[in-house]
């Protein structure tokens, strides 16, 4: 990776860029994929190439190590990273609504919080979920002791909840449910975080500060496409979950593909982003993120929103 | 066994060949040689370096199979390794890690041995070999010759009925084998064991044996048998003025010159 | 002696049928327990289905699979060469035996998966890397048994060459080493099938390419017949490799007593 | 002849003394990179504040070690014996040789990290999953050099063990496996090192307690200091470990001409 | 070298002693031995087995350290193991992975000598030892004695001007031994070489050399010096006739025989 950053200004070349997910491909990339299709992002300027990435917490860090031009990660990973001194800042949050979910087979009769009491929890160490569980307990009347929280590898939890080794998982909605339901041929059921009064940020656009500081040009056209091509694929989700076919070999199938994009699509506004474009956040938003984020322990302290998010080149429309 | 088998032949070779081959070439070591060996005959074995003697040793033994022909110990024909024989190889081989007295004693545990009986017996042999003082002394740590007098005390540890030695003095000074030469009779003599002796000494061949087997240079074939005609016991200094001995050593002399292309 | 073998089709169905039928019995057993739905598919697929996909996406899995082989070759060669020179310097200074020894423990005892995010920071998403993380699993093994296998030769035979004057160096490459590579050949071998290991880890951390992307992206979609097939070329490929090995090791060592040690076995098992 | 060592504290000084300016000197490397900012603190903490953090959460870094080194330890013992056991079987039989050779290079290239989900779902998130896994490590190179050293025993030795008559299991007790014996503890040291890394590995898998489920979690809270505090103590548990075979190397093997050696070498050193 | 170098002792052993420390014991093999070998001499040492023979020629080669005294060969005090020498070992110690004659040229190898002249002078050594047609053979498919004609070609190939032999003929049938002494005499006639040869045989021992060592038994110390008088160019069997033959052969036995216990 690498390529950027060294040519300004608009016109000319398509720049190569590279854009490191947060994981493997799966449905919510399928904006990225339309717009390369699309031609939305080479007439931005930029010939866009998308690698796969194993975990968004390697991802900030390759970002801001300048290993990778953008990247797509969490924000709370980006929260945590930047307040350990990785120079990498949000150009954007498109998932505004939290994907974090309580996932299980609906012949578990779990319908509310309290349903968990007694139930066993997969989860993996040292994710961002793992650490908000304890404060959606809390906002339910819950305790950390009521449930035997189990830490697993990202695989095997999807294998304990199907096996029964676990009742239920905590996972993006967008990402594991739809597979375990199509490989079971069982019924998903979710709580969502935000559904149980507690929202925060989730993935979203970044980027190095030395790419701000050197190339801001290109950060803008990069967000201005992203911004589009978001746009564009929430328009035709069919097309974009489409889209990703064969851009990438190994993909889950077409169903769970399109599952999963659709889910996203309902994560990417907030009450106060409602019909604004896709990425375009808002101050609240981020103190009421970043407080949740002090809250449950994932930042120490909790900084102005400046510290994680570059206004300046966030799309505003 | 029956008391018809022990009157037999105590070791038979019948038309025996040896053929060795590898990727470069083929070399056969013994050619049609047959040997009867009666109950407690002591029967050395002389012969051109590189002939076949210590092959036809471990044919006897069963560490080697014969290319044709067939060997008879005991009784009962050899078709694999047997153990109802002392060993003395050609080379010490002994464990590096255990002391003289322990190596020594590789012979019992193998064997199952009552360990105080051999433990007494491992002394008696340390003694008489002269190793006093060395018992607990590594294989490094021991001169050549004494390794070559601990593979003795080994192979003589169980009292065997038949005893194939390959050189067993080879190491020693002529003092000391002759001593040692003296022993080994005595040994013979009061337990009535075969012995079968590859040697490099005809002086020893004769002094020890009740027949000389000459063999010729390779493949080798058995030159000639000389029946030695001496007495049962038999002083050192005295046997080696008899008239007997002198024209027994001399016999094998010219057959082994003429064996070594010498002459 | 035992007579010598003429006919070389006769000896490679020898050699072969055990395998074989293993392979097939295996094959045998993994068809009933997922037949049987023992095992359920989720966990594990059917071989109809695996071999199915691995037919179905074989051009896909071939350029994955030569950059795998490509990592695991390169680092493990390297590793190889290092191992060797390192073990070489142990076995003739003291000072760096006693400084370099706790250096390899360390980086040998360190988890390489905990530590690669590092790799990746510092030397990005290429192969650069996979080969680190597979030179730093094979090397290992490598020094432990060139070391021993150095210092088992045989004293004597040093003291021998002394009296010949050839120096250090020929010393080393006409007794030394020669006599070291029956121990250097078993600590190539388990080197090997870490540098395979040592490849897909490295393709684990960070990487768009190799069976570590296709088998950690197939674990992430529960596509348990690609996991499967990823696994079974990563085994093929770490076991051709074992064979070279194995028969660099027959060719080069002829003399050798492990491999003279069958016959004997043999003779000695009929007695 | 050399003198005698009598001085013991004069012997432990001379061989500690470069271990321990080696340490010292990566300290301070590691002092000046992290100080001079050449690295970054999000990458590579500072010493000082990995052994502060050591210090103060010593306490609860303990439990997590004990849990490790207990589930190293148990792996390393069941895959030394049943390595020897199976080593022991292939050299005996060629029936087993040719078969097991197979599935045990399988076993060993495949990573274990990639089968995580069945190990999950059919051992739990109990300790066995870990043994499991650190036996599976560890297992193979104790195979490969037991084998290795079991064939190089001298043939002379075996064709002398057949005249005494002492059966397979006698001639093995008494010389195969002496004989095999500097060989194997080449194999257990690597194999130690394998075990650590392999419970390591499966409490990434799943598990909630350990050094490696301290390093998860470091790492996803971006902890460096954490991380490093426990990379620092899982190497230690490692080099301890393998410390103690060394030792029990030297207490077995005081025979064994790699130990012998290093006299000849010096003197040979010197003319 | 100076001339006046070449005329003093070629080995010169002054007041040596060595003592072996093992955690078990303390041996001490060689105790105060002086003995100076001129240049181009031939001396035999014999001595009971385990006296400290060989320890006497590591010392010689500088494969040994004395605990005290010095030795100086050919001029220059041995402080570490020296190349200006043959050294024939007890054992063959053979490399198991060359043939018979690779493992000869293992010497021009490592002393960097013309290949072509030292596959020559192989090649003539191997027809004076008779292993023609063994020259591709693998250690372990030669016979004892053809291992060690091996090791004997092998320091003789780069013509040393010192020579040092422990029993280089032990594992040789009576004939071809002799064969062997004869040949080796040849040869140090023609080459002048300086020969220190450990063996245990008498009339080896007094065949080939100018003087005979007689040692002590363990700690050795020099018994007694035979000078040998006999002609410079020996005949085999006439030499073997001489009444000085006899006498001294008569008298090494004896000396032997007090150094060993008997009598
Ligand atoms: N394993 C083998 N492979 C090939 N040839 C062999 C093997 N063992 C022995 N030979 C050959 O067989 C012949 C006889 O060997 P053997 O060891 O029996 O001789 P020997 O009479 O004992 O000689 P020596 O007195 O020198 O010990 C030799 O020519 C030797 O090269
Ligand atoms: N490395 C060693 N450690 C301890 N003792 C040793 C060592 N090497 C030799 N010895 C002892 O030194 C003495 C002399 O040994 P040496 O090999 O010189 O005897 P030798 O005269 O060559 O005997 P032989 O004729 O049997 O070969 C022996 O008692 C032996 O036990
Ligand atoms: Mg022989
Ligand atoms: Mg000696």
């Amino acid at each position: 990776g690498g390529g950027g950053g060294t040519t300004s200004g608009s016109g000319g070349e398509a720049q190569e860029v590279t854009l490191t997910l947060n994981w493997y491909p799966y449905g919510e990339h399928a904006p990225f994929y339309y717009g390369v299709k699309q031609g939305i992002y080479s007439r931005h300027g930029i010939n866009l190439k998308i690698q796969a990435g194993q975990g968004s917490g390697k991802t900030v860090t390759a970002t801001g190590a300048g290993q990778t031009d953008f990247g797509w990660a969490d924000t709370s990973a980006l929260a945590t990273a930047v307040e350990q001194g990785v120079p990498a800042k949000s150009i954007g949050v498109y998932l505004q609504t939290t994907p974090a979910s309580v996932q299980f087979f609906t012949d578990k009769n779990i319908t509310r919080p309290s349903d968990l009491k007694g139930k066993s929890v997969a989860t993996t160490a040292g994710d961002a979920l793992t650490k908000t569980f304890p404060a959606f307990l809390k906002q339910n009347g819950l305790q950390e002791s009521d449930v035997s929280i189990q830490n697993i590898d990202p695989a095997g939890k999807m294998a304990a909840v199907i096996s029964n080794r676990t009742d239920v998982l905590l996972g993006f909605a967008s990402d594991q449910g739809p597979t375990i339901k199509e490989k079971a041929g069982k019924d998903v059921g979710y709580l969502r975080f935000s559904e149980f009064g507690l929202n925060y940020f989730s993935n979203g656009l970044l980027t190095s500060k030395s790419m701000l500081q050197k190339n801001p040009e290109l950060v803008k056209k990069m967000v201005a496409a992203t911004q589009e091509a978001w746009a564009e694929a929430e328009k035709a989700p069919e097309a974009a979950a489409e889209s990703m076919k064969g851009a990438a070999e190994q993909l889950p199938s077409p169903t769970v593909v399109l599952e999963q994009f659709k889910t996203t699509l309902t994560l990417l506004h907030t009450e106060a982003t409602k019909g604004k474009a896709p990425g375009v956040n808002s101050v609240e938003d981020w103190k009421k993120t970043i407080e949740t984020f002090q809250q449950t322990g994932i930042i120490k302290e909790a900084s102005e929103p400046s510290a994680y998010w570059e206004e300046s080149v966030a799309p505003q429309g | 066994m029956s008391a018809t088998l022990e009157m037999a032949a105590s070791v038979a070779i019948d038309d025996v060949s040896v053929r060795f081959r590898s990727k470069r070439a083929e070399v056969t070591a013994i050619q049609q040689v047959s040997l009867d060996v009666a109950p407690g005959e002591f029967v050395s074995i002389v012969g051109p370096s590189g002939c076949g003697k210590s092959t036809l040793l471990k044919l006897v033994s069963g560490l080697l199979k014969p290319s044709s022909g067939t060997v008879t110990l005991l009784g009962s024909e050899v078709r694999g390794p047997r153990h109802d024989i002392g060993f003395v190889f050609q080379r010490a081989a002994l464990l590096e890690w255990r002391s003289a007295r322990r190596n020594i004693l590789l012979q019992a545990e193998m064997r199952g041995m009552n360990s105080a009986e051999a433990a007494r017996r491992a002394d008696e042999l340390i003694e008489m070999t002269g190793l006093s003082g060395f018992e607990n002394a590594l294989p490094h740590e021991l001169s050549g010759g004494m390794q070559q007098r601990v593979a003795l005390c080994r192979a003589l540890l169980h009292q065997p009925r038949v005893l194939l030695m390959d050189e067993p003095f080879g190491a020693l000074d002529a003092l000391t084998r002759e001593q040692m030469n003296v022993e080994l009779h005595r040994v013979w003599r009061e337990t009535g064991t075969t012995v079968l002796l590859v040697t490099h000494s005809i002086a020893e061949s004769v002094y020890l044996a009740n027949r000389v087997i000459v063999l010729t240079q390779r493949p080798a074939v058995v030159h000639e048998v000389i029946e030695v005609d001496l007495p049962g016991v038999r002083d050192y200094t005295a046997t080696m003025a008899r008239p007997e001995f002198a024209s027994a050593t001399a016999r094998i002399r010219d057959l082994l010159g003429a064996a070594t292309g010498q002459e | 002696m035992d007579k010598v073998r003429t006919d070389p089709w006769r000896g490679l169905v020898e050699r072969s049928w055990r395998p074989a039928a293993l392979l097939a019995a295996c094959l045998a057993v993994w068809h009933l327990i997922t037949a049987t739905g023992l095992v359920e598919a989720y966990l594990v697929p059917s071989p109809a289905k695996t071999f199915g996909l691995l037919a179905d996406k074989w051009s896909y899995l071939w350029g994955h699979t030569w950059v795998t082989t490509y990592e695991t070759v390169l680092g493990f060669v390297i590793a190889g060469v290092l191992g060797v020179l390192v073990a070489v310097a142990m076995v003739y200074s003291r000072t760096v035996e006693s400084t370099a020894y706790p250096i390899l423990l360390f980086a040998q005892v360190i988890p390489k998966i905990a530590i690669a995010p590092l790799f990746v920071v510092w030397l990005g998403f290429g192969f650069e890397p996979k080969v680190v993380v597979a030179v730093l699993m094979a090397f290992f093994p490598v020094v432990i048994s060139t070391v021993t296998g150095l210092k088992s030769v045989d004293t004597e035979m040093l003291e021998l060459a002394a009296t010949m004057g050839g120096g250090p160096v020929k010393t080393f490459v006409k007794i030394r080493f020669p006599a070291a590579l029956p121990h250097l050949f078993a600590g190539l071998k388990v080197a090997v099938t870490l540098a395979v290991t040592g490849a897909v880890v490295g393709e684990f951390v960070g990487s768009n390419e190799g069976l570590g992307y296709v088998i950690l992206q197939a674990n992430g979609n529960m596509d348990t017949p690609m996991l499967f097939a990823g696994l079974i070329v990563i085994s093929v490929v770490g076991v051709l490799l074992f064979l070279l090995l194995d028969l660099a090791e027959k060719l080069l060592l002829p003399w050798h007593a492990s491999r003279r040690g069958a016959a004997v076995t043999t003779l000695l098992a009929k007695g």
